[in-house]
């Protein structure tokens, strides 16, 4: 009883009459106006298809990763999309270990329904062989540290994510041309994904006194507030998705008048989002002029890469876990890169090559061994065949 | 580490010592009394760290390790802020940011009969006093000074709370006036209340007021001196 | 709408729509908007000054129902009284129900309101009948009182907003024993100046509890059951052994007769007819319903038959009726 | 595909703007303290609430409001392919707080402290609109449980295809991938509690969807004040004085 009553500190009264008083006079207790955007910074991981968001002191980090399967019976040229996330109670003491709470499958929700329902991402273009193979994205959320407005944060992430996300080239290939080749990066520069449009979900706090609204609520304007209301949209002022579950009432114009505002936003972020990926992108590819010129520089940049297939075989890996999946298909392609190259150098160059290809399954870990499921099925003739 | 130990502790003192440090030699010193304060420990005949931090000296022989955390550890004789979390027959239960949750007797106010107890919602405010804080055991609190006399201590009303490191309090409260506030209580007029758990409420005739103290105190934890001098007298300058 | 749940031939349909119809003409509401259902607004004279009872809020200036019912005026007062609702403790209300929780010195009972409800040891009226401070023993002794799952009838002390207190300071509260529990909705039951029944004509005792559960079961001359040597009770280990000695000779006792079972069966039934037919439980109403099947000759496990309900609800509009016309 | 004929008819002969027959029945679970059927179409639904109660669960009670839960689940012959669903999936775990944060909002908690109200929907057929008709059976069910309510929620659902706005959309309309737009109002105070949409619809075009899901709302909130009315008046005639 006591330990509860410990881990629930709430809000003071002070605290909560101070926040709506302050409103009052369209002030907010971090110095914003009440329809201010925080600090928003995207930060890209080293593996494609990774992106940290930070949104004041919220921290989302939302990981992009693909499989080859089977198509939905009902969908057979469409890829699929899922979204996964986590809620660590490390973020937030209230977060409780284990399955996900309802705030965790709320949000996972509203960016699920943003995404897909507005056919943001060209699922037609994952499809490889008609009813038998199309690529499975995942983007799988993670809560780093929750200071309000985690819907906002994580949805800049999921889409930052999808937009550095590479996939390895495919082709169908064999004498019905029914095989299906799967091409390592270092052969054929990976995909990115294409994306119709940029659904940017943007949150409104409102107050029990129903003049009060607010953009992009802190922590403790989420504690004081009596309801909520999350608007995605695109840049071209479509709406993809609003969820307002329940809660306090609100009159129609007035959500209709935070619509027209969150156009607005949705149009500023997408144009952060996307100056952020642009500077990504230069950047990947100077990387790679430079990979390719020198090892050197591969080395350096690569120090924070994970090591990926050089620890399948050096064996003195620390997550080996999780590419042992890979063994079968990429053994052949690493012999390759061995002969060519040694040492260090080597070793970073190949886990740049493999991360891309890699990058997708290497989070599938925890799961049946996904190649044995869905690649070496009787379904597909022909087994994974690397050209290397 | 001998060469420290061979000389007298007084090197060590406001220096940044760690777990482990030896900052005392028990058998070189010749029948001194010392008192022990948080963070250290006597280890047969040396004394050692137990947290990092600075290392304070006071005469005659005290000595103890000042950190900052954003958990507080309870001390008898320290002021608090502390929130209301539930009310019993005879306690009310007060968070104060410690290990456990403290027990605010309900006569613990001035002149407090079983007649005249007061009443606080869950989430109200508090300035109280510690008085029992044993390992062990819920720390006391009282709304009273060691006299009995209700002094400052009691409920908040109205302000802004915000929680900061306790290192950030123990600087709000040090003399002289640390000069943030300084600065800004030449331009500005506030109520100011530092709990040393690391709580700070302020209030202000106007919320802008309270919003520019609150966050001046905030951003001026890893300042110097003069840096939160300049920073408080920007910030003023930009407000009017 | 809630129906009366039976499976009725065209006749039938036909003769309990017209019960139905009568029964409406001869309701006491006075008008029509006396009946509000949620967020419906109540016209109030605002000039003579309101005082908003249960079940309304303001809106706007407006006397606003948060509750589907009856609007009731007493002077200034205007409450919303609710029809279908859990239990609404009032002082002095007569209550029956099971234990749930034997705490510390205190019972807890489950009435079929918001919240359980506390017996306090000391609201008791102790076996021996002897006024004096509970003590410790007592309190070790509680389950001999009562256990979880013993029926009780007890009466509201206090039912303030918070916690809400029963009392059994008298010998005709306590277990009850030798009979059936009926669950009825509470709004059926009307608190009445006397809630404990004798049908003498048929040994039976009736106690309708004003939280919907009614009880019906053999009568008891005076409620002694409690009633144990104060000897034994103060001393537990002697009065173990004693209690199996006991239980033979007290079965014996407790031996209902057939007969008597039959009149408790009879009138539970015609506490369920009354029941599902929505009609109000009182000791007039049952005792006509046990009169009416025992003057049709009718079998105990018949009364819920089509026809005897009909039948009940064209006595039941007649009696209305009749009793409208003497006023 | 053509979902409005050129004559201005849907797929089952309605015209846009035409809701489906809604049919609301009160009481259908004895135990419960209030319960409700409610058919939209094809579609029905079950209600059934316990309460204000004493909190199962101690740790979870709140001192000065009632605790209220609520369980959302799709009966397996609900939808035309018959299979078992794994129970508290993400749907349902979402719409079940949907629900809940729904009723929360007009439920008067702070007048039952510490106690609990547990509100049980299930959907026996499923035809579209199933979380509104949740919502409808619930108001009804919270109703008939005589719990204390600021206003009746009810909520409709309305889409956007070829080119129009279709209010109620039934399953095939509502799986056609166009826009779905449902909406729950409080009708006496005339604001929006609930207001969920999918997919892509200008911001312009959404305003007039919405229009049109509360004035389904509107009319719903007369029927089941309809119902509520005859269902009190009924009671208390039968109760006699």
């Amino acid at each position: 009883m006591e330990q509860r009553l410990a881990n629930c500190v709430q809000l003071t009264v002070n605290e909560k009459q101070f926040i709506e008083n302050a409103l009052l006079s369209e002030l907010r207790v971090d110095g914003r106006g009440p329809l201010e955007y925080r600090k928003l910074s995207i930060k890209f991981g080293k593996d494609d298809g990774s992106a940290e968001v930070q949104l004041g002191e919220t921290r989302v980090m939302s990981f992009v990763s693909a499989q080859l399967v089977q198509p939905y019976k009902d969908r057979p040229n469409e890829g699929t999309l899922s979204i996964f996330t986590e809620f660590s109670p490390m973020a937030d003491p209230s977060f409780e270990p284990g399955r996900p709470g309802e705030s965790a499958v709320e949000l996972g929700r509203i960016i699920d329904r943003g995404l897909r329902e507005s056919r943001a991402i060209d699922t037609e273009s994952l499809c490889i062989l008609s009813a038998k193979l199309v690529w499975a994205i995942r983007i799988d959320i993670h809560i780093l540290d929750n200071a309000g407005n985690l819907v906002d944060a994580a949805n800049i992430a999921a889409l930052a994510s999808l937009l550095t996300f590479r996939r390895p080239e495919c082709s169908l290939g064999g004498e019905d041309g029914q095989q299906v080749v799967v091409h390592p990066p270092e052969v054929r520069e990976p995909l990115p994904l294409i994306l119709h449009h940029l659904p940017v979900a943007v949150t409104f706090g409102f107050f029990s006194n129903e003049n009060l609204v607010v953009l992009d609520p802190t922590y403790h304007e989420e504690a004081v507030m009596t309801g909520r209301m999350t608007a995605t949209l695109n840049a071209n002022g479509d709406v993809c998705a609003i969820q307002k579950p329940g809660e306090q009432g609100i009159f129609q114009h007035i959500i209709m008048h935070c619509l027209k505002l969150a156009h607005v936003k949705a149009g500023d972020i997408t144009a952060k989002i996307k100056d952020a990926v642009e500077k990504h992108n230069n950047e990947r590819a100077l990387q790679k002029i430079k990979r390719r010129s020198s090892s050197v520089s591969v080395d350096v940049c690569g120090t924070t890469a994970r090591l990926g297939g050089k620890q399948n075989q050096s064996g003195g890996g620390k997550d080996n876990s999780h590419l042992d999946q890979l063994k079968p298909k990429d053994e052949a392609n690493f012999m390759e890169c061995d002969a060519t190259s040694s040492g260090q150098v080597q070793i970073n160059k190949k886990d740049e090559g493999s991360k891309n290809f890699t990058g997708g399954p290497s989070s599938w870990y925890g799961k049946k061994d996904p190649y044995s499921e869905c690649v070496n099925s009787d379904l597909l003739k022909a087994p994974m065949d690397s050209e290397c | 580490m001998e060469s420290k130990l061979s000389g007298s502790a007084t090197n060590l003192v406001d220096q940044l010592v760690y777990p482990g440090d030896v900052v005392l030699d028990l058998s070189s010193m010749t029948n001194q009394t010392i008192k022990l304060g948080g963070g250290l420990r006597q280890d047969s005949d040396v004394i050692s760290v137990m947290k990092a931090g600075r290392l304070r000296f006071s005469k005659p022989n005290k000595y103890w390790v000042e950190s900052s955390q954003k958990r507080y550890v309870p001390h008898a004789e320290d002021s608090v802020l502390g929130i209301v979390v539930d009310s019993r027959s005879d306690n009310f239960l007060v968070d104060i940011k410690g290990p456990a949750i403290a027990f605010l007797p309900v006569l613990a106010f001035e002149g407090g009969t079983r007649r005249n107890i007061p009443k606080f919602e869950v989430g109200a405010l508090l300035y109280v006093r510690v008085v029992k804080a044993n390992p062990g055991m819920n720390p006391e609190l009282s709304c009273t000074d060691a006299s009995g006399k209700a002094g400052e201590f009691g409920a908040l009303k109205e302000g802004y709370m915000f929680e900061c490191s306790t290192g950030l309090s123990r600087m709000l409260l040090s003399s002289p006036t640390c000069p943030v506030l300084d600065t800004l209580g030449k331009k500005l007029s506030f109520e100011i209340a530092v709990g040393l758990n690391g709580r700070v409420w302020v209030n202000a005739s106007s919320p802008s007021t309270t919003i520019i103290v609150a966050n001046a105190l905030i951003n001026s934890e890893p300042l110097s001196g003069v840096q939160q001098k300049i920073m408080a007298e920007k910030l003023l300058q930009r407000v009017q | 709408m809630r129906e009366i749940q039976l499976q009725l031939n065209q006749t039938q349909k036909l003769r309990l729509q017209k019960v139905l119809e009568t029964l409406q003409s001869q309701s006491s509401i006075p008008n029509s908007d006396s009946s509000v259902t949620i967020s419906d607004s109540i016209s109030v004279n605002h000039e003579d000054g309101v005082l908003k009872g249960h079940g309304t809020t303001d809106h706007n200036g407006d006397v606003v129902a948060t509750l589907c019912g009856i609007v009731e005026r007493v002077n200034k007062l205007v409450y919303v009284r609710t029809l279908r609702s859990r239990y609404k403790p009032e002082d002095g209300d007569i209550v029956i129900r099971r234990v749930v929780e034997v705490a510390q010195k205190c019972w807890r009972l489950d009435i079929n309101c918001s919240q359980n409800a506390y017996l306090m040891l000391s609201a008791m009226n102790m076996p021996d009948g002897v006024q004096r401070r509970r003590t410790a023993v007592d309190e070790l002794n509680m389950r001999r009182i009562f256990e979880e799952g013993d029926v009780i009838c007890a009466e509201v002390r206090r039912s303030q907003h918070d916690d809400i207190h029963l009392q059994a300071r008298s010998q005709k509260y306590g277990k009850l024993n030798a009979g059936q529990l009926l669950t009825v909705a509470p709004y059926l039951v009307k608190r009445q100046k006397q809630h404990f029944h004798h049908l003498e004509k048929f040994d039976v005792d009736l106690i309708l509890g004003c939280n919907g559960f009614v009880w019906v079961g053999e009568h008891v001359e005076a409620r002694d059951v409690m009633v144990e040597d104060p000897v034994n009770l103060s001393d537990p280990q002697v009065l173990i052994p004693n209690e199996n000695s006991v239980s033979l000779e007290e079965q014996d006792k407790n031996y209902t007769a057939l007969e008597t079972r039959n009149y408790i069966c009879r009138a539970a039934n015609a506490v369920r007819v009354l029941s599902t037919l929505g009609f109000t439980i009182t000791l007039e109403s049952i005792k006509e319903v046990i009169d009416l099947s025992i003057s049709a000759n009718l079998d105990i496990h018949d009364m819920f038959g089509c026809e005897f309900c009909v039948l009940v609800a064209e006595k039941e509009a007649e009696r209305r009726s009749s009793s409208k016309r003497k006023r | 595909m053509e979902y409005v004929s050129p004559e201005g008819l849907r797929l089952d002969g309605r015209r846009p703007m035409e809701m489906r027959q809604i049919r609301a029945e009160i009481g259908s679970v004895s135990k419960a303290d209030g319960s409700a059927i409610f058919e939209m179409g094809n579609t029905k639904v079950i209600a059934a609430v316990y309460g204000p109660r004493e909190v199962q669960n101690r740790s979870q009670q709140i001192s000065d409001r009632a605790l209220v839960r609520c369980e959302y689940s799709m009966a397996n012959f609900s939808t035309g392919d018959r299979m078992r669903k794994p129970k508290g999936d993400r749907r349902s775990t979402e719409i079940s707080l949907v629900i809940r944060q729904t009723m929360e909002a007009c439920i008067l908690t702070h007048l039952m402290p510490r106690s609990q109200i547990d509100i049980y929907v299930q959907v026996l057929q499923a035809d579209g609109g199933t979380r509104s008709a949740c919502i409808n059976a619930a108001t009804l069910a919270l109703a008939d449980a005589g719990i204390p309510m600021r206003d009746l929620v009810t909520s409709c659902s309305a889409g956007y295809l070829n080119s129009t706005p279709l209010l109620d959309l039934n399953y095939v309309e509502d799986s056609a991938g166009g826009p779905d737009v449902t909406v729950g109002i409080l009708p006496k105070l005339d604001k929006v509690t609930l207001l969920q949409m999918d997919s892509k619809l200008p911001i312009d075009i959404l305003e007039n969807v919405m229009q049109l899901a509360t004035e389904g709302c509107k009319a719903i909130a007369n029927y089941i004040r309809e119902i509520l009315l005859e269902n009190t008046k009924q009671l208390e005639y039968r109760r006699g004085s």
